[in-house]
C-alpha cells in the first residue's frame, strides 16, 4: 500500500494533537493552548463548512416543497421561509444596543417549544411510569431473593422520595427526618456505583486513542 | 407602553402559546394540532440554519475584539495574540475550503476528500480526545477526592469502589463475587434511587414548565428594564 | 514564615495522600499501552442484556428493515464505532435492509465504517439505494417523531443529494403506507440520556403496540443505571453497554473486533487506580489520626 | 400530499388517542393546584434549608477575601431542548449571583457554552449589576465576565488561566461536568453543584463541597425570591410528592394481594 506524503503529515498532526489535547489536562502550556485553539476553530470551521448545504436544503428548497410553489404549508412555502429567515435574523439583534430585544422573539419560541417537549415527557415518562412500576409485590411466594429485592426496591424509592419534600412541616419530625436521612444514605450508593462505573466508561474512550497512537501512528503492531 | 408590550409581552405571550401547543398536541395527536407542530418543528429547524452560522460570527467577534485590545494595552501579550489570529485563519481557510468544495462540487461537504482530510486529522483527533480526556479527570477525583471523609462518603465510596472491582475483567474471570454485588447494587438501590429522583424531576419540571409558561420564571428574557 | 508549621508536620502520610496525579495518568497511560501491545485475551463475560440485544436481532426474519440512528460524534468514537460496524455486520448477514440516519457530525465518521464493512457489503452484493440508504436528518425529537410517521415529508433527498424517487427502497417504503410500518427495530446509538427518553417515547410508546417495533441502544456505560428501569419494564428490548456490551457482541456473533479491543485495556488501568485510591486514603486516614492525636496531647 | 399526510394522522389517531387520559388528568390536578396555592394561599410557606443555597453568600465573602474571581457556569443547555426548565432555573440563581459580585466587589466570570444563551446571560447580569448602582463595572468588565467556551477544554483552560475561588455549576451538564469540578478542586476552589441530569449528579455529589440533587435545582428561582405565589407553586409539588407516594404505598399494598386486585389500579394508570 502506498502512503502519501499528505497522509503522513494527516498522521502526524492528528496525533500531535492527540498529545497536545490530553496535556491538557495535565498542566496549561503553549502546546496544550495551541491544541485548544485548534479544536476550537477546526469545531467552528464545521459550522461554517455545513453553511451552504443546509441553506441549500432547509430554506431553498422549502420554498417550493415538491417543485409546487405553496404559500405555507408543514414542510414549507414561500410565506413560511420567509418568516424563518426573519426568526433567524432577529437573533443577531442582540449586537445591536436598540434593537437587542428582537432576540427576545426567537428565544421566546425556542423557550416556548423546550419546555412544551420537556413538560410532556416530564408527565408520562418520568412521573406516571416510574410511579406504575413501584407496585411491587413484596411477597412472592416461594421466592425469597426477588421479594427482599422487591422490599429494598421499595424503601429506597419511598425514602429517597421523602427526601425531596420541601415546604410541608411534617418532615422536621424526628421519624419522617430518619426516613429522610435513610432517603439520602441510598442516594449516596446509588451515586457511589454511578461513579464506580465512570471509570471503565472513560478508560474504554481513551482506549481509542491509545491505539490510535500506538497502532496507526508508531506502526506497533500486538 | 407600546414598546413594552413588543419588548416584553409579545415575546411571553409567544412562548406561552407554543409552549400549549406542543403541551395539547400530545394528548389529541393526529388533528390539526399535529400538523401545526409539524410546521413549527420545521420552521425551528429551517431558523436553526442562521443559528448554526452564529458561532463562527461569535468566535470572529471575540478574538477580533481581544486582538485589538492586546494592540492598544501597553505590555502586549503576543502569544495570546498570535494565538487568536492562528485560531480565525484556521477556522475560516477550513470552514471555506469544506463550503467552497462541499457545496459547489458534490452538494455535501463528507463527500470532499480535501475537507475529509482536514475533519479526520484535525477535528477527529481533538474532539475524540477532548471527551476521552475526561478519564483523567475522573481518576484524579478517584485519588484526591474519594475519600472517607464522614458516614455519608463511606458509603459512596465504598459502593464505588465495588462496582469498579466488578468491571475490571481481570477479578471478573476469577472471582464474581463482586461483580454480582455490583449487578445486584445496579438493580435494586441503584435502580430505585433513579427511579425517585425521576419522579422528583418529572414534577419539578412540570411546576417549573408551568412557572415559565405563566411569565413567573422570566430570566430567559432578562430582567424588567422598565 | 518563621516556625512554618505545614512544613515541619509533613509525614509520609502527607506524600501518600499527595502524590502528584500526573503519575497516576502517566502509570494508566503506561499500563494501557502494554495491554495493546500484549494483549490479555481475557473472555468477556456475557449478561443478560446483552444476550437480549443480540436476541432481538437475531430473530428478525430476513427481508426486515433496520433502522439506524448513528449520534454519535468523533468523542465517543471508540465505543460506538464497533456498535455500529458490529450490527451492520449482523444485519448484512440477516439479510435485512438498512436505513441509516443521523446529524452531520456522524456522516463525516461514516466513510471510516464503510471501510470496515465494504467486504461484507460485496459478499452480500448489497446495492445503495436498493438495499441500504443513508439519510441526513438533522433536528432533535419533534423532527424524529414526524420521520417515523411519514419520512418522505420532512426529507427529499439522501445524503448525497440524490432524490427519494431514484431509491428503489425509499419507494418502497412509501409504498408500503406510514413510515412506521416499515420499522422492525430500531438502533439507537448515543451518549445522551435525552436522546434516550426521546427514542422510547417516540418509537416504543407510540408504534410498540401497533406495529411490535423493536428497540434497542447503544449507550455508554455510565448511562446504563438511569436506563435500566426502561429495560427492566420493557421499553427497550436490549441495552448494548457501551464498549463492554460491544465486545460482548462481537463475541455473540463470532467477529472479534474493535469492542473487544478496548475492553482488554480494562484491566490493568482499573487495578492501578484502585491501588492509587487505596493508598491516597490510608495516608489520609493516618494523617487524620496524627492530627487528632496532636489536639488531643 | 396534504391530504394523505391527515389521513395517516387520523390513523395514527384512532391508534394512540388511549394512554393519556390519566396523563391529562395529572397535569390538569397539578396546574389547578399550582394555581391555588399561587393564587389563594394567603398563610406564609415554610420551606426547609436548603444548604447550598444559603452557601452562596459566605462563597462571595470568601472570594472577595481571597481576590480571585468567582466562576457561574449555567451549564450547556439550549433554551430549545428538553433542558430548558433546567436553564431557565439557573439563570434565576445568576441574577443573585451576580448581584453577591457586584454588592463585594469580586470579579465574575461566567463562560457560556450555548450561543443561544449568551444574550439571556448578559441581560440577566446587566440588571444585576444597575440594581446595584454598579452599571459603570458591567460597561467595563462586560468581555472578561461572559467568555464563549463552547467545548469543555476551553472551560478547563479558562478554569487553569484565571484560578476561581469559588465555582458554582448550576444547570443541565454534560460530560464536563467531572472535568469542571475536579479541575476546580485540584486548584483549590470552593465548588456548589447541581445539575437536572441523572448522569452526571454523582459527580457533582462526589466532588463538590454542596450540591443540589435533581429536583432542587428547580426549586432555586422560588427559594431565593421567598415570594409567596412562587413558594405555593413548591407546595403544590410536594402535595403531588406526597401523592406519588401514597400511590406506591397503595400499588404495592395491592400488589402483594395479589395481581387480581392491582390490575384494575394499573389500568387506570394506562387509560
Amino acid at each position: 500500500m502506498k502512503i502519501s506524503f499528505v497522509d503522513t503529515l494527516g498522521l502526524w498532526i492528528a496525533a500531535i494533537l492527540t498529545i497536545g489535547i490530553t496535556s491538557i489536562a495535565f498542566k496549561e502550556t503553549l502546546f496544550s493552548r495551541w491544541s485548544e485553539r485548534s479544536y476550537l476553530a477546526t469545531a467552528t470551521a464545521v459550522s461554517i463548512a455545513w453553511f451552504p448545504t443546509n441553506l441549500d436544503r432547509y430554506i431553498l428548497k422549502r420554498i417550493s416543497p415538491g417543485g409546487v410553489w405553496t404559500p405555507i404549508g408543514p414542510t414549507g412555502g414561500y410565506i413560511f421561509v420567509v418568516f424563518a429567515v426573519l426568526v433567524g435574523l432577529m437573533a443577531y439583534g442582540r449586537y445591536s444596543r436598540k434593537y437587542f430585544w428582537l432576540y427576545r422573539y426567537m428565544l421566546s419560541l425556542g423557550v416556548g417549544t423546550g419546555v412544551g417537549v420537556a413538560m410532556r415527557g416530564a408527565i408520562g415518562a418520568n412521573f406516571i411510569d416510574q410511579i406504575k412500576a413501584t407496585f411491587l409485590n413484596l411477597l412472592v411466594p416461594g421466592d425469597v431473593y426477588t421479594s427482599f429485592n422487591n422490599i429494598v426496591m421499595w424503601v429506597t424509592v419511598l425514602s429517597c422520595l421523602s427526601y425531596f419534600i420541601f415546604t410541608i412541616k411534617t418532615i422536621e419530625h424526628p421519624t419522617a427526618r430518619m426516613v429522610s436521612l435513610l432517603g439520602r444514605y441510598l442516594l449516596m450508593i446509588a451515586f457511589g456505583v454511578s461513579f464506580g462505573i465512570a471509570n471503565p466508561t472513560r478508560i474504554n474512550q481513551y482506549a481509542g486513542r491509545i491505539v490510535f497512537l500506538l497502532q496507526e501512528w508508531l506502526k506497533l503492531q500486538a | 407602553m407600546a414598546m413594552r408590550i413588543i419588548r416584553r409581552q409579545l415575546p411571553i405571550a409567544i412562548t406561552f402559546l407554543t409552549g400549549m401547543i406542543f403541551l395539547s398536541e400530545w394528548f389529541v395527536t393526529g388533528t390539526v394540532l399535529t400538523s401545526f407542530t409539524t410546521g413549527l418543528s420545521n420552521f425551528v429547524q429551517s431558523v436553526h440554519v442562521f443559528v448554526f452560522a452564529f458561532a463562527a460570527i461569535n468566535l470572529t467577534i471575540v478574538h477580533v475584539g481581544r486582538i485589538r485590545r492586546q494592540l492598544r494595552a501597553e505590555r502586549r501579550d503576543l502569544t495570546e495574540m498570535l494565538l487568536s489570529g492562528y485560531l480565525l485563519v484556521l477556522m475560516y481557510l477550513v470552514g471555506l475550503v469544506g463550503a467552497y468544495y462541499g457545496h459547489v462540487r458534490m452538494k455535501i461537504p463528507s463527500a470532499v476528500p480535501e475537507y475529509l482530510w482536514w475533519f479526520n486529522n484535525w477535528e477527529l483527533p481533538c474532539e475524540a480526545t477532548a471527551y476521552a480526556g475526561t478519564l483523567f479527570f475522573v481518576l484524579a477525583a478517584m485519588y484526591r477526592v474519594f475519600k472517607i471523609r464522614s458516614r455519608e462518603t463511606a458509603v459512596l465510596v465504598i459502593s464505588g469502589i465495588i462496582a469498579m472491582l466488578g468491571t475490571t475483567p481481570l477479578i471478573a474471570s476469577s472471582w464474581q463475587g463482586f461483580f454480582q454485588l455490583g449487578e445486584w447494587l445496579d438493580r435494586t438501590i441503584v435502580t430505585a434511587a433513579n427511579r425517585a429522583i425521576m419522579i422528583g424531576i418529572g414534577i419539578g419540571t412540570i411546576l417549573m414548565g408551568i412557572r415559565t409558561l405563566l411569565a413567573m420564571e422570566t430570566g430567559y428574557l432578562g430582567a424588567k428594564e422598565e | 514564615m518563621v516556625e512554618k508549621p505545614e512544613v515541619e508536620e509533613k509525614t509520609i502520610w502527607h506524600k501518600l495522600e499527595d502524590l502528584p496525579v500526573s503519575s497516576l495518568f502517566l502509570l494508566v497511560i503506561l499500563s494501557m499501552c502494554l495491554t495493546t501491545l500484549y494483549p490479555l485475551g481475557l473472555p468477556v463475560p456475557i449478561t443478560k442484556m446483552s444476550k437480549d440485544t443480540f436476541d432481538a436481532v437475531n430473530t428478525l426474519p430476513q427481508g426486515s428493515y433496520i433502522w439506524i440512528y448513528n449520534g454519535y460524534g468523533s468523542g465517543t468514537l471508540a465505543v460506538h464505532e464497533p456498535g455500529l460496524i458490529v450490527i451492520l455486520r449482523h444485519a448484512i448477514q440477516k439479510g435485512f435492509k438498512i436505513i441509516l440516519f443521523s446529524d452531520s457530525g456522524p456522516i463525516m465518521l461514516f466513510p471510516r465504517v464503510l471501510d470496515a464493512i465494504k467486504p461484507d457489503l460485496e459478499r452480500a452484493k448489497y446495492v445503495y439505494g436498493k438495499d441500504w440508504v443513508y439519510l441526513y436528518i438533522p433536528g432533535g425529537e419533534p423532527v424524529w417523531a414526524t420521520v417515523f410517521l411519514d419520512v418522505w415529508s420532512v426529507v427529499m433527498v439522501e445524503k448525497d443529494g440524490i432524490p427519494f424517487e431514484k431509491l428503489p427502497l425509499m419507494v418502497e417504503i412509501k409504498e408500503r403506507g406510514s413510515t412506521y410500518k416499515s420499522m422492525h427495530i430500531v438502533y439507537c446509538q448515543t451518549a445522551g440520556s435525552d436522546v434516550v427518553d426521546a427514542f422510547v417515547r417516540q418509537v416504543n410508546v407510540r408504534y410498540q403496540a401497533v406495529t411490535g417495533v423493536r428497540l434497542i441502544f447503544q449507550i455508554l456505560e455510565l448511562m446504563v443505571p438511569p436506563a435500566r428501569p426502561y429495560y427492566e419494564a420493557g421499553n427497550t428490548q436490549g441495552i448494548m453497554n457501551g464498549g463492554l456490551g460491544a465486545g460482548e457482541y462481537e463475541t455473540l456473533l463470532g467477529r472479534p473486533g474493535g469492542g473487544l479491543k478496548v475492553t482488554d485495556l480494562l484491566s490493568l488501568a482499573q487495578l492501578i487506580t484502585i491501588a492509587y485510591w487505596a493508598v491516597g486514603n490510608v495516608g489520609f486516614m493516618m494523617r487524620r489520626r496524627i492530627t487528632e492525636q496532636k489536639r488531643r496531647d | 400530499m396534504n391530504l394523505a399526510i391527515g389521513e395517516q394522522l387520523l390513523q395514527v389517531q384512532q391508534a394512540f388517542a388511549k394512554g393519556k387520559a390519566f396523563d391529562l388528568i395529572i397535569l390538569v390536578a397539578v396546574w389547578l393546584l399550582a394555581l391555588y396555592f399561587m393564587r389563594f394561599r394567603k398563610r406564609e410557606i415554610w420551606i426547609r434549608r436548603l444548604p447550598a443555597l444559603d452557601f452562596i453568600e459566605e462563597c462571595a465573602g470568601r472570594a472577595a477575601e481571597m481576590a480571585r474571581p468567582l466562576m457561574y457556569n449555567i451549564g450547556g443547555g439550549g433554551p430549545e431542548d428538553v433542558n430548558a426548565p433546567a436553564t431557565v432555573a439557573s439563570l434565576s440563581v445568576l441574577g443573585y449571583v451576580a448581584r453577591l459580585t457586584a454588592r463585594h466587589g469580586v470579579e465574575l466570570i461566567a463562560p457560556m457554552r450555548v450561543q443561544a444563551s449568551i444574550p439571556m446571560a448578559q441581560e440577566v447580569i446587566r440588571t444585576a449589576y444597575a440594581m446595584e448602582g454598579k452599571s459603570d463595572v458591567y460597561e467595563t468588565k462586560m468581555e472578561e465576565m461572559l467568555i464563549w467556551a463552547p467545548q469543555q477544554s476551553n472551560q478547563v483552560a479558562l478554569i487553569q488561566r484565571t484560578k476561581p475561588a469559588v465555582s458554582i455549576m448550576i444547570g443541565p451538564f454534560w460530560h464536563e461536568s467531572v472535568q469542571l469540578a475536579e479541575i476546580s478542586q485540584r486548584l483549590g476552589a470552593v465548588q456548589i453543584g447541581g445539575t437536572n441530569r441523572l448522569v452526571q449528579i454523582p459527580f457533582f455529589a462526589a466532588v463538590c463541597d454542596m450540591c443540589l440533587i435533581g429536583e432542587e435545582v428547580f426549586v432555586v428561582g422560588a427559594y431565593l425570591s421567598r415570594s409567596t405565589p412562587m413558594l405555593g407553586s413548591l407546595a403544590a409539588e410536594d402535595w403531588f410528592k406526597v401523592m406519588a407516594m401514597f400511590f406506591g404505598i397503595l400499588g404495592t399494598a395491592l400488589a402483594t394481594m395479589g395481581p387480581v386486585f392491582v390490575k384494575p389500579f394499573m389500568d387506570l394508570f394506562v387509560w
